[in-house]
């Protein structure tokens, strides 16, 4: 599905972490762990095509990817079902889940309020919500734990679960404490870049 | 507790406003139906054609009694937001937003009927006369309450923004007023004035009639607006409830 | 991949632009407001106000184009919004197109049907109505999809505003020259098709090459 | 903790207004922009710009003091800075005192500074530059004071740009107009310290009143 | 140091959850939990002052709180440095130990870099490092471990025995899974509203 070669990007003409070399195949979960500021939200980014790396190459295959990162990307002033709606549209989705995605989110009683109301979990639910609405085959997550409740993170593990059954992958971030407990999953520990002696 | 007090609280208790709202709401409308009706008919139909203007001078029994409605509801406005910031009395936040459309209203009636006025009588809608620019600065001021309102999605928080908003208008209104009025007496003497020093009584009385029932219609429309508030705000209330299912009223 | 999401997406922004409508009017009251200013600023004299009628119209729609310019993209920055367009794999440049339509609908729409007020206001002379509603009719689309690339470039940066116009009114100061020349022609009884046929060419070469320039800076903006 | 606070306050937002120094040019672009506009939309006839200098000039000092005013309590809205400042226990009218100074030292001095140069582009009438810089020292103080308020009230709203130029204009009426008769008559050779005196009285109130309503309308936006 | 009596705050002329009662004392070290959505939030900033009770009091001794809530409070375009240095100035707190602070935290390579460019965990350890350079006696921290990766809640734990051996209070939201292991607290279960038969 994705195929990394030496894959670099510079800030400040300094590169941030090792060149990575990875390949993701249907069915895996890979974790990208490192300690905070190792460099996991930038890698995840350049996976998704949102930065440019400086060096080395990407190869991605045809289809969409979803993505969510530490914006989630959701309008404030439209409703959760309004923004998931959007989302399906965006990504040629089907709108149609839509309800069974809130109540398994246990967002239902919410589902006509604003964004901007919600609480911080709340909102990262409407997020991954979205997840469960694309067609997209890969999926890259940033901490799709943080801000959720023990129950959220149940439901996170049964929808990756699912996405990785029907075929799927995954790319997530995480600290190392939360990890899916029954699923296999590979592990990218981000190494900090040296500078050749 | 004092009786002032008492009142005062009793006033911002939502059912008892409510109801007592319910009840006044219909005479306020009979009141101000029939002054309506009365000084209409006898200005439009029955009191003489100016010598000057001819018909057009029946306009004025509109024109007049809204410009006057346009000022004191801003100025009641303020009361109430006064009363809303210092006290946090959720009945005055109420009057105070619903006081501002009914006020934006009048004032747009003012300006529609002047500029129509003024087609006849001066040559042209619209010439940048002191009362006429600050009656439009006034519609500013009242267009930037209403928006600031609005634009909060929590319905209190809004209240009290636009409240303190309105306060600040209205330590301006007199300021804006006389420089206005002093920058086109400096910039143009002798310009078209708007002449309203002696009205002969036949036009005096059913223009202060017309007024005074556009008193009575503020007074019918605010607490209108207020029992509709009240009831939406409080609907998980149990003494909403029952009116909704009409268990009292 | 295709046109599929410029359905969505203009009744999303539309829905959005709804839900806040009274911000809606926002563009109309700053511009009745600036024009307003300026009889305040240069007194109530007819004569002079005839004089520069036009030109404090059409400054004043510029200027309330470019205040709400700023916003077009931001929010989608900010709250991520943009990156899962960019992500979904839709041609940027449609996407533009109908950002710039949207704004256009709600920010320079709205000011050509506010003309005639804004006309008698500033006492502009009878004949120059129509070219004055004409003039905006071709220019504030075109001023829309030029200050999109602005609202691009600057929308990540933290306070773009006024970056923002210093980059756009350069842009904007061959539309205001045709546009207060064809209506100078039509108070003066001359033909003025030769402007607006200008601005017509103006507005069909932005629809052309300003999505792209717009889907490249967001790009770039993006990183 | 009474006023322990303002000297750091002054210096930090000082020190952020020098990180972003290219940010700091550009209010003033933002007026030579504007002013510019007027020649090009007017059209360039001496006698006709002599005549609406003056009003041309504030009118963009206005222009240019709203458009900067929307940031000035945003960022420390939206990161938190000032939900930290409030729960200091610090006075939040003095605060607002603060940003109201830095906003004027970084957007209303350069204006004064700058207007001599802007009353030779435009033809202002020889005896009119004192009036015209000593009407700006005094009344751009006043312009940032209360703009302050609106800024406060609009800073919880996502875009509040527009709705803070509603708010404000009114505001600003009398000091356009004290501002520019006072220029007026000094053009005129007539003696123009009445106006100046009141544009001061204005601006004492303002210094009085301002920081309570700001302050409280702050304290609004965090609820 | 702070007492709640009743405490009840509307959204939408809904309360958001049951009256609270709560009484701080120095020393102490308070848990707020609930599912997403419960009210954490909202009651943290209650208790700092921050928003308005609907109705209920809410007494706090004199003395400045400290606060970190969802937003931290950073300037972007200030450094690590003057970003505390500012907070320390403003809350009459002590500007010296800023750098022992920082290599605390593991901030000292990043502490001449923008907020800007600080990754999620550099920026919440920025917003920690300002607790240990006030004088604050009460802190009142919204899920201070979000974000963090392992070593960084080890010394959020640190930071907050010490504050609490000095006789300061704290007050904290959580989701369940993250708590102080080696600390003695106690926990307000935030309780739905329910209107009255
Ligand atoms: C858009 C145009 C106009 C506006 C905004 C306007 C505004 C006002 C206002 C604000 C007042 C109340 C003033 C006060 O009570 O002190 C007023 C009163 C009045 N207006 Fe107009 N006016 C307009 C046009 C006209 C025209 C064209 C005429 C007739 C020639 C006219 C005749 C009057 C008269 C007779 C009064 C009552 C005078 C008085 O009570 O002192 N107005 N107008
Ligand atoms: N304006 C509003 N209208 C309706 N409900 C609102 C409004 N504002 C907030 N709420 C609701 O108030 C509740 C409390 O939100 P709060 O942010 O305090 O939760 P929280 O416990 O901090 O949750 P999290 O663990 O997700 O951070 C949420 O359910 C939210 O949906
Ligand atoms: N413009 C810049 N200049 C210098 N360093 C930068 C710049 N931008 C980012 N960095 C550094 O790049 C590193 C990678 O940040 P990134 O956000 O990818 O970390 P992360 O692994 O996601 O951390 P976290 O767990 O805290 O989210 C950080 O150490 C950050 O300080
Ligand atoms: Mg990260
Ligand atoms: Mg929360």
């Amino acid at each position: 599905m994705l195929k990394s070669h030496q894959l670099l990007l510079e800030r400040h003409f300094q590169p941030v972490f090792a060149p990575v070399d990875l390949e993701v195949r249907g069915g895996e979960l890979w974790l990208i762990t490192g300690a905070n500021g190792a460099g996991k939200t930038t890698l995840i980014r350049l996976l998704a095509g949102l930065a440019r790396p400086t060096s080395g190459r990407l190869l991605r295959e045809a289809g969409t990817v979803a993505y969510l990162g530490h914006q989630l990307g959701l309008k404030a002033d439209l409703s959760v079902v309004e923004n998931l709606a959007f989302a399906a549209a965006l990504s040629g989705g089907d709108a149609l889940p839509i309800q069974r995605t809130l109540e398994r989110l246990d967002l239902a009683d919410a589902s006509h309020q604003a964004a901007r109301t919600l609480s911080a979990g709340q909102r990262k639910r409407c997020a991954l919500a979205r997840l469960s609405l694309t067609p997209a085959s890969l999926w890259l997550l940033d901490e799709p734990y943080a801000n959720l409740d023990a129950p959220g993170v149940k439901v996170v593990d049964a929808l990756l679960a699912e996405h990785l059954d029907g075929g799927g992958a995954c790319v997530m971030s995480t600290h190392g404490a939360l990890r899916p407990p029954d699923l296999p999953w590979r592990e990218l520990a981000i190494q900090p870049w040296e500078a050749p002696a | 507790m004092s009786r002032a007090k008492r009142i005062f609280h009793q006033f911002g208790s939502p059912p008892w406003l409510f109801r007592f709202a319910g009840w006044l709401i219909p005479w306020l409308w009979l009141v101000c139906i029939a002054l309506g009706a009365w000084g209409l008919w006898w200005g439009l139909l029955i009191a003489p054609p100016d010598y000057l203007q001819g018909e057009s001078v029946r306009i004025m029994y509109l024109h007049v009694p809204s410009a006057w409605m346009s000022y004191s509801i801003y100025l009641l406005m303020a009361i109430f937001g006064f009363c809303a910031l210092v006290w946090h009395v959720r009945a005055a936040e109420i009057m105070a937003m619903a006081s501002a459309p009914i006020g934006a209203a009048f004032t747009l009636v003012t300006l529609v009927t002047g500029s129509l006025w003024g087609r006849p009588t001066w040559g042209t809608y619209w010439v940048w006369d002191a009362r006429l620019t600050s009656e439009l600065v006034l519609l500013f001021l009242y267009l930037g309450v209403m928006g600031l309102h609005s634009a909060f999605d929590e319905p209190r928080k809004g209240a009290r923004a636009a409240a303190l908003l309105s306060l600040v208008g209205l330590v301006n209104i007199p300021i804006i007023h006389y420089s206005v009025v002093w920058w086109n007496t400096l910039h143009q003497p002798g310009s078209v004035g708007v002449d309203g020093s002696s009205i002969h009584p036949s036009m005096l009385w059913p223009l202060l009639i017309v007024a005074l029932a556009a008193k009575f219609y503020y007074g019918a429309n605010l607490l209108s607006r207020t029992r509709v508030r009240l009831l939406e705000e409080n609907r998980h209330r149990r003494w909403a409830r029952a009116w909704v299912t009409g268990g009292i009223d | 991949m295709s046109g599929r999401v410029l359905l969505p997406l203009l009744r999303r922004d539309l829905l959005l632009a709804y839900r806040r409508r009274t911000e809606l009017l926002l563009p109309l009251v700053f511009l009745l407001v600036v024009v307003s200013l300026f009889p305040l600023g240069v007194g109530p004299g007819p004569q002079v106000l005839a004089r520069i009628a036009v030109g404090v119209i059409w400054i004043a729609a510029l200027l309330a184009t470019v205040v709400s310019l700023d916003g077009l993209f931001r929010s989608d920055f900010e709250d991520g919004s943009l990156e899962q367009v960019a992500v979904s794999g839709h041609s940027l440049a449609r996407v533009a197109l109908v950002k710039a339509l949207v704004h256009w609908l709600v920010a320079g729409l709205p000011i050509v049907l506010l003309s005639p007020l804004l006309a008698i206001w500033m006492n502009l002379p009878e004949g120059g109505l129509g070219a004055l509603v004409a003039s905006l009719a071709l220019g504030t689309p075109t001023l829309s999809l030029l200050g999109a690339i602005g609202a691009a470039l600057t929308v990540s940066l933290n306070r773009g505003g006024q970056l923002l116009s210093l980059l756009v009114f350069p842009l904007y100061v061959p539309i205001l020259i045709l546009a207060t020349s064809a209506v100078s022609s039509a108070t003066d009884s001359l033909p003025y098709n030769g402007q607006l046929g200008l601005l017509a060419a103006g507005l069909v070469a932005a629809l052309t090459l300003a999505p792209m320039a717009i889907a490249a800076a967001l790009k770039l903006s993006l990183e």
